[in-house]
């Protein structure tokens, strides 16, 4: 039997084996799916090598698996963040219900987007891709919060992606008759005119509701705030990175083909930008740390999108590179959240402060995943970063490099309030019995923020497999030319060395922390934070002088203009209006079973009338 | 041969008028008889099946008259595949209502009765090769339902099942008024014989007993003008025989009006006008559908969209349309019912079957309602489960006959689809239950029932190849008219030798 | 090892340079804004004296670790944007890092100290230094756009992101980017307003309002550092903007007269200007600035 | 090398200059004495000039001035400040009323004499003191600090029990983080 | 006018025009008519016009019964012209039959519609099919 055969098997067969454990007993459901990732994890790295097919076939479809080197780098970010991401549930979801249909769906999900990775064909695609619509549904929903909100909205978007790509799918295999991927990506310079049009427009619908694209994010904040955070981080992290997966796919092989592809290219990285500007707003505004990440996702997606639609050797390169980095980042940070919620039972910042003695391991992990965040170098989000804005000027998109350095820049606002919000500002007495949390859920974080720093200062280990990825997709080698182990070059000759910068901050850094430490060490004294210089004023003992209502009232003050519409109540609207219509309609339907003998015997009257023209 | 056609027909007819002699004896046989019967009659359709796919359509002869005069039941693949189909719903909804009105003899014996009747009806109009027999069958069938609808005494049953029947008699009538003009014109009423010979009616008779046959067929196949008795008549009839209307009723509605518009005439436009129909009828239900607030009347309308979808799938005409329809049937009838026999239980105890008295069901019920959820998930299409390969075989097949902006379309629907189901599922799963609402634990038989049919689903969503190949066989042998008419007439040729 | 350590003298030569320079420069600013107001004002070493005695304050307190650190990060910024920066035309006496960054590094290194710091004065739990910090993020994403407009300007127009190249550009021509990208500079210089929170951009420190905003508990050694980092992030970005419009520097005196030039900018315009509210800062980044930074844009995209 | 005594000393006079030009004053407006502080600091006196210059939080100031009467109630936030600033530091008692009571010499809820609350290092005599006076208040403090006579910190660190008992004497509900010192 | 013509017409054609007269009649009572009674009477009209109609197709002016008695066949042998000189006159009988069998039907829905008022009259207090709307939309 085939190892790719066996990998499914393995998380298939993981799956419903938690799924029936749960009903044994805890410890073996939980060592059942931990056991289940790692697993698959490492048979995925020992034995599956890149170029390994298996064909088969179902009902007359002939499908194949394989993996490539382009898969490889998402396989990598689903994989590390499973592997992650389950050590963490296993403590997090300590004590919840419905745990086997949590880990089920979990198992699932990462099941199916191994499987979106390694379908080579279309149909097995679709398939691996609405079951991770619909596995992670359930999580989204395993909550029980906003269920009819955040859980409708997102089948809805995703349903409404996945039937444009189910659309897409039967028209390349009407036309054909090859439900292979390989074999579209060669037919597509001969398809008929309107094909070439249409089918990067459905296939980048429903990559881009995955990737939570202006248009069509609003499921995104709901969905990524409501679901446990112990997935959202895979969910953020490894599931929106498959839209992303798809959409280069679909620019490598279609975009590139049309006869103007600059229009659609400049379209969807403004739609990125935009994207990118307004999520960054919106998560500036705030007030729930998982709202605001997830705000913060659409935000980092965006830049990735705009990456993508660029289409430079070095824009897909910065596009892949954030990938990689917004997963380990935005995983961490959800993950500190999962700690926070579960260790004070809220998430919202007017709520917590003062953490950060108390759960120093969580606070550093979200500082180093703040840092690389806001693309600050010397962590990995700069170099993704940077990057982005050095393919962006060489390939002359001077204004969308504004809109970008914008959004980024606004970045920092949130980034700030995150921090603030949860571990700075006033010790309170509330949370003076918060202990840190479990080590099984910090070292996932530790790990992969200390992952963040290594990749910022030796990039050139995650940009390896990336360029071997973009040579499966035709791009020619980019190792050298754009990039060495720890520095980076752009177009025009210019170069950052990570290494030395890193070395020079870390050495500043250092250099005058010791004079700060050193200097006066014994007249250095720890005091308080209820110890302030607020006008001679001795704060009490339950108030709580942390700045956290309002937090950022001015700049939102500035901005509100732009903020004022939201996509969302656009969508209400709309469905309201489709509602009402709907119960208009449905009136026909009159209950009077007079009406509804008259309806034969006008049926008749109209089919006679119409007769010739209807069967002539 | 363990047994030939007629024993479709005759077998549980006979059931039926035994059931009340045999219940007078011993009380429980009322129970056991049907679902002997039906066992018995499920073996050999698939026996029969299994033949027939090797060797090719039975035909059997009734009473010795040659076919152009005389019954004759055709046993093709397309209508075996039908039958056995009916005969398995039949079967599990059995299973389910084994315990049926557990202390009223008499309503169980009426129940069981009635049952076995639609199942004679639908089956006899499936196999049977004359089109005034097929009016019988349906008669059978329309006024054993009208009766099941009208079951229960105490709720509005008897509004729904007088409306059914308005409707359906009007529209027997025009069945009848079809027969009588093919009889004017041709002389014959022989499917086979009527088809080989359509070519001699003047177009305008054609059209005009084509237009009636859509009439009065329509009703039972619930296109849309005439589909408003469906949600009435679903929601206030017992929970098995809401599976069973969408499991075995509608499906033999469908099948005559396909047979009609397939092999009968070949009046032009048909195609087009199912591909219309059908889309009207599923905008119309969907859109009636997502705004429902009760749940029986809620999947009753979903069940019309579905129909509608099978109408499209067959009015593309194709051989891969065909197989994507059929394949939409087995889903449907096997979903369906899965969420008529579940959704009866998550609303047992309440009077109104409102979709809110479903909340937090999840937890008192969880077979049922995990049960509920993969009919759901069948019946929207979410892949790996069997729904998702007839709306995919059936979207290449638009696509090869070039039928874009229909695919457009029923996507677009089948997001309202998508939404209500979910909407109830998350109810639930997700929300907390009604304090005034007791839920009742299923019944042992029921949940084998209902569990059969999920493993079918998941069978079927994971191995599409089980029954695609009869269903290939099935749809090649509906669009191959020359051999049906040739199988029918060679067989009265070769008995009077 | 001897690279780094050539490195390391070259940065430590050039932060004392910059240091004294930039505290220089404060201390004359005091005097000018006080020859302004009509008084005599402090001697031009005045800020000298307040640095020496911030260090020698005997005891200073802190409010945990990120205070304690928060100093340090905004030193970082300081001495890393500084040796990023070529101080003279041809890397003279200064051997620093600047071939190792480049523009947008440099962009984001700056905003490397401001956070670590805010964060540090997020610990303190002192309200004021919170709403400080959100101000002056606020005002940052405000001035950055000008600013960032002005650099992609140059950018695109010299194709290069690096300091040197558009250095050695002025160098070959003998124009100064002031002069062939005026709209450039404008945006630039008026986003330096932010940049130096003087009036009316002290919307930060606000000392009337939020009792000197982030840094209102810090003190001793703590103020010390930071003050001597502002000194030296003054000298770093004025040098920068030098080296991008003013044709850098072939010795220390032109330099010091470059950069003293480009601060009576801000310095005056501060002195002659009451304050800005928060959010008619960031409006007042977004309007005229901004727009003559499209113009730049414009001007480099097109010719 | 610091270690050295000689060397020590050219640190402690380099310190001390700077101490001694560089006091960073917190102002605390308690009585009428706050109206004299603008002319002071403005353009015709100008106390800029010998490194004078406001401070806006206790933790970057040297000097604290008390400008006039204190009640018992802003005793204790000044009590409360001065324990905030950082050593070394000093205190200037401005006016009568910080002497012995001045006006106020029988009033019920204020204090009388500054000087058994906190050391005050020097005060500056008149009701109110016109800025001349508080120009030569500040020259005097300058010569203290260079002498090194101004050690009220110090004073406060040693008698800091007795200080306390008579601040708890006079604030009746103190609730305020022990200094810990 | 051709006389004649019309009058042999008239004669043939009668039957449809009553059956389609019944037909409307039916109609009128089963799709106006507000009275649950009325609905069925109409629909039991409508079913008899739908007979009639059948009936009249198979029948020949002044045609005999479709039977072979001794009488008629004589001693004719039973060849293939003889049997169809012989029906020439016969009524077809194959439309006789369907509408036995159709009529059957109708009583049977008949007597179920019957019994589904009596019961909707129980339910409902009222015969007036408008005020029976508890299931709709």
């Amino acid at each position: 039997m085939n190892m790719i055969y066996i990998l499914f098997t393995l998380m298939f067969g993981g799956a419903i084996l938690t799924f029936l454990a749960h009903k044994v007993s805890g410890l073996l459901r939980d060592t059942l799916f931990v056991l289940t990732v790692l697993a698959s994890t490492v048979l995925f790295y020992t034995k599956i090598h890149t170029g390994d097919t298996v064909d088969f076939s179902i009902s007359g479809l002939s499908l194949q698996w394989g993996i490539n080197a382009y898969g490889r780098i998402f396989s990598m970010i689903v994989l590390g963040l499973g592997v992650m991401a389950s050590f963490y549930s296993v403590s997090y979801m300590k004590g919840k219900e419905r745990l086997g249909y949590f880990y089920f769906n979990f198992l699932i999900s990462l099941m199916s987007m191994m499987g979106i990775l390694m379908s080579h064909d279309l149909v097995s695609f679709f398939i691996f891709w609405e079951m991770m619509t619909w596995s992670s549904y359930f999580i989204v929903i395993y909550n029980g919060k906003n269920v009819q909100r955040s859980g409708i909205n997102y089948i809805i978007f995703s349903a409404l992606g996945a039937y444009a790509m189910l659309m897409a799918i039967v028209m390349v295999y009407a036309h054909t008759q090859s439900l292979m991927i390989p074999d579209m990506m060669q037919a597509f310079p001969f398809f008929p005119a309107a094909y070439k049009i249409w089918l990067p427009i459905l296939f980048l619908t429903a990559f881009t509701v995955k990737a939570a694209m202006m248009p069509l994010h609003v499921w995104a904040p709901d969905a990524y705030a409501d679901s446990p955070m112990a997935y959202t981080s895979v969910f953020s992290g490894a599931l929106s990175k498959m839209g992303i997966y798809g959409m280069i796919m679909v620019f490598v092989t279609m975009v590139n083909y049309l006869p103007d592809d600059t229009w659609f290219r400049e379209t969807i990285a403004w739609l990125g930008a935009i994207t990118a500007i307004m999520a960054t707003l919106w998560a500036i505004a705030q007030d729930d740390a998982r709202k605001l990440l997830a705000w913060s996702s659409v935000a980092q997606l965006g830049y990735i999108i705009t990456g993508v639609a660029v289409g430079t050797p070095l824009a897909m390169l910065s596009a892949l590179f954030l990938s990689v980095m917004h997963a380990l980042f935005k995983a961490t940070l959800f993950m500190a959240v999962g700690a926070i919620e579960k260790q004070t039972g809220t998430t919202k910042f007017t709520e917590v402060t003062g953490l950060i003695r108390k759960m120093p391991w969580t606070f550093i992990s979200s500082l180093l995943a703040i840092i690389g965040l806001a693309g600050i170098p010397p962590l990995g989000g700069f170099v993704g970063k940077w990057m982005l804005y050095e393919s962006l000027i060489n390939s002359n998109h001077y204004i969308l490099v504004i809109a970008i350095f914008f959004a980024s820049t606004s970045a920092f606002l949130y980034c700030y309030k995150f921090l603030f919000g949860f571990f700075l500002g006033q010790e309170e007495k509330e949370w003076e019995h918060v202990k840190e949390a479990p080590a099984l859920m910090v070292l996932p974080m530790i790990i992969m923020a200390t992952l963040l720093l290594v990749f910022g200062v030796f990039p050139g280990i995650v940009l390896k497999p990336i360029d071997l990825g973009m040579q499966t997709l035709g791009y020619s080698t980019t190792a050298g030319t754009f990039w060495s182990m720890s520095g980076l070059f752009n177009e025009w000759g210019n170069q950052i060395m990570m290494r030395p910068l890193a070395y020079a901050i870390g050495g500043t850094f250092l250099f005058f922390l010791i004079i700060l430490t050193v200097k006066g060490f014994k007249e250095t004294r720890y005091v308080t934070t209820k110890d302030i210089s607020s006008s001679g004023e001795v704060p009490l003992e339950h108030e709580n002088l942390t700045f956290s209502e309002g937090f950022y009232q001015p700049f939102l003050r500035a901005v509100c203009p732009v903020m004022k519409r939201r996509m969302m109540t656009y969508y209400q609207g709309f469905g309201q209006g489709m509602e009402a219509f709907f119960d208009y309609l449905r009136r026909v339907y009159s209950g009077n079973g007079q009406t509804y003998a008259i309806y034969v015997i006008v049926f008749v009257v109209i089919l006679l009338l119409f007769k010739n023209s209807l069967f002539g | 041969m363990v047994g030939s056609p007629v024993l479709f027909i005759a077998v549980p007819l006979l059931a039926a008028f035994l059931i009340p002699l045999l219940g007078m004896v011993w009380k429980e046989s009322i129970r056991i008889l049907p679902g002997l019967v039906l066992l018995y009659m499920l073996v050999l359709a698939i026996t029969l099946l299994e033949q027939v796919m090797h060797t090719g359509t039975i035909v059997e002869i009734l009473a010795g008259w040659k076919p152009p005069w005389g019954i004759n039941l055709v046993f093709s693949p397309f209508t075996g595949i039908l039958a056995t189909l009916m005969i398995l719903m039949g079967f599990i909804i059995w299973i389910y209502s084994y315990r049926f009105k557990n202390v009223d003899f008499e309503e169980a014996k009426k129940y069981f009765i009635l049952f076995m009747m639609l199942v004679t009806g639908s089956v006899g109009i499936v196999l049977t090769g004359d089109i005034f027999n097929q009016f019988v069958f349906i008669e059978i069938t329309s006024i054993s339902a009208y009766a099941l609808t009208a079951f229960y005494k105490h709720r509005d049953s008897a509004e729904a099942s007088f409306k059914y029947l308005m409707v359906g008699s009007l529209s027997s009538m025009f069945l009848l008024l079809a027969i009588i003009l093919i009889y004017s014109q041709l002389g014959t009423l022989n499917m086979a014989d009527i088809a080989s010979k359509a070519h001699l009616m003047k177009p305008e008779f054609k059209i005009l007993a084509v237009i009636f046959f859509i009439v009065g067929l329509g009703i039972e196949a619930e296109i849309f003008p005439l589909n408003g008795w469906v949600p009435d008549a679903y929601a206030q009839a017992p929970g098995p025989v809401g599976a069973a209307f969408a499991g075995i009723v509608v499906k033999a509605g469908v099948y005559a009006l396909i047979r009609i518009i397939f092999t009968l005439f070949d009046v032009s436009g048909t195609h087009q006008f199912l591909i219309v129909i059908g889309l009207t009828t599923m905008i119309i239900s969907e859109m009636a559908a997502i705004r429902q607030d009760r749940l029986k009347r809620m999947l009753a309308y979903s069940s019309l969209g579905q129909m509608g979808l099978v109408l499209v799938a067959f009015g593309i005409g194709t051989e891969e349309g065909i197989f994507a329809a059929m394949f939409l049937l087995i889903n449907h009838a096997i979903g369906k019912s899965l969420l008529f026999l579940s959704g009866s239980y998550l609303v047992y105890n309440s009077a109104d079957k409102y979709i809110s008295e479903t909340n937090g069901m999840g937890k008192f019920l969880p077979v049922t309602s995990f049960l509920f959820a993969l009919g759901a998930l069948a019946v929207v299409g979410m892949p790996p489960f069997s729904g998702f390969w007839g709306k995919f075989f059936m979207m290449s097949a638009a696509a090869h006959a070039n039928m874009l902006l229909i695919i457009a379309l029923i996507l677009s629907v089948s997001l309202i689809e998508l939404v209500y189901y979910f909407r109830v599922i998350n109810r639930i799963y997700f929300y907390k239950k009604e304090s005034h609402i007791t839920p009742k634990k299923p019944t042992v038989n029921a949940v084998i029932a209902m569990a059969t049919l999920g493993v079918i689903i998941l069978i079927i969503g994971f191995y599409p190849d089980l029954i695609s190949g009869y269903l290939h066989q099935a749809s090649q042998a509906l669009l191959d008219k020359g051999k049906y008419i040739q199988d029918v007439l060679s067989t009265g040729q070769l008995l009077t030798h | 090892m001897k690279e780094i350590l050539y490195y390391t003298w070259g940065a430590i030569v050039s932060f004392v340079v910059a240091f004294s320079v930039g505290i220089t420069y404060m201390g004359l600013n005091r005097k000018i804004t006080a020859r302004v107001q009509n008084r005599y004002g402090p001697p031009w070493y005045q800020n000298f004296i307040d640095v020496i005695k911030l260090y020698s304050k005997k005891t200073s307190i802190h409010h945990g670790v990120m205070h304690h650190m928060g100093p340090a990060f905004i030193m970082v910024t300081a001495v890393v944007s500084l040796l990023v920066i070529p101080i003279l035309n041809g890397n003279k006496f200064f051997p620093n890092l600047n071939f190792q960054g480049d523009l947008i590094f440099l962009l984001y290194i700056m905003v490397f100290g401001p956070l670590g710091m805010a964060l540090g004065a997020g610990q303190t739990g002192n309200p004021n230094s919170a709403i400080g910090v959100t101000r002056g993020l606020s005002q940052m994403a405000g001035f950055e756009i000008p600013w960032v407009m002005a650099l992609v300007a140059l950018m695109i127009q010299y194709k290069t992101t690096s300091i040197v190249d558009l250095m050695n550009v002025q160098v070959e021509s003998g124009r100064w980017l002031m002069f062939s990208s005026p709209f450039a500079f404008l945006a630039a210089v008026m986003a330096m307003l932010g940049m130096f929170r003087y009036a009316p951009f002290d919307i930060v420190g606000a000392p009337q309002e939020l009792a000197s905003g982030p840094m209102s508990e810090n003190g001793g050694k703590y103020l010390f550092v930071m003050m001597s980092a502002g000194s030296v992030f003054t000298f770093a970005k004025l040098t920068l903007y030098v080296d991008i419009f003013m044709g850098g520097a072939d010795n220390l005196i032109i330099l010091v007269v470059k950069t003293f030039t480009l601060y009576l900018i801000p310095m005056l315009y501060g002195i002659t200007s009451p304050r800005y509210r928060t959010e008619q800062s960031v409006r007042w980044f977004w309007g005229w600035p901004s727009f003559f930074g499209l113009l730049a844009i414009l001007q480099a995209a097109l010719f | 090398m610091i270690n050295d005594k000689n060397s020590q000393k050219i640190v402690d006079i380099i310190q001390n200059f700077a101490r001694q030009h560089s006091l960073w004053v917190l102002a605390y407006g308690t009585g009428c004495g706050a109206i004299e502080l603008p002319p002071t600091m403005t353009s015709r006196y100008d106390a800029e000039r010998l490194g004078v210059r406001g401070a806006a939080t206790p933790r970057q100031a040297d000097v604290l001035l008390i400008t006039g009467y204190l009640t018992t109630k802003t005793l204790k936030r000044v009590i409360r400040v001065y324990e905030q600033m950082q050593d070394p530091k000093y205190v200037i008692g401005f006016g009568s009323c910080t002497i012995n009571g001045g006006m106020y010499w029988d009033s019920y809820n204020t204090i009388k004499a500054l000087d058994r609350y906190m050391p005050v290092d020097i005060y500056i005599n008149g009701c109110m003191p016109r800025p001349e006076a508080v120009l030569s208040g500040f020259a005097k403090l300058q010569k203290l600090i260079q002498a090194g006579k101004a050690d009220g910190a110090k004073k406060y660190k040693e008698n800091l029990e007795w200080y306390r008992a008579n601040q708890k004497n006079v604030i009746p509900n103190w609730r305020m983080p022990e200094y810990n010192w | 006018m051709n006389f004649t013509l019309f009058d042999l017409k008239i004669v043939e054609y009668s039957f449809f025009i009553t059956a389609i007269l019944v037909i409307m009649i039916g109609l009128y009572g089963a799709l106006v008519k507000k009275s649950l009674i009325k609905v069925v009477i109409g629909l039991s009209i409508f079913d008899s016009g739908i007979n009639l109609l059948l009936i009249s197709i198979g029948y020949i002016t002044s045609g005999t019964a479709p039977i072979f008695s001794p009488a008629l066949v004589k001693d004719m042998p039973l060849t293939l012209e003889n049997i169809k000189k012989l029906s020439e006159g016969m009524v077809d009988p194959v439309p006789q039959a369907l509408v036995l069998t159709a009529i059957v039907i109708g009583f049977g829905v008949t007597a179920v519609a019957l019994s589904l008022v009596i019961r909707l009259y129980r339910h409902h207090q009222t015969l007036n099919i408008d005020e029976i709307k508890n299931l709709k939309w």
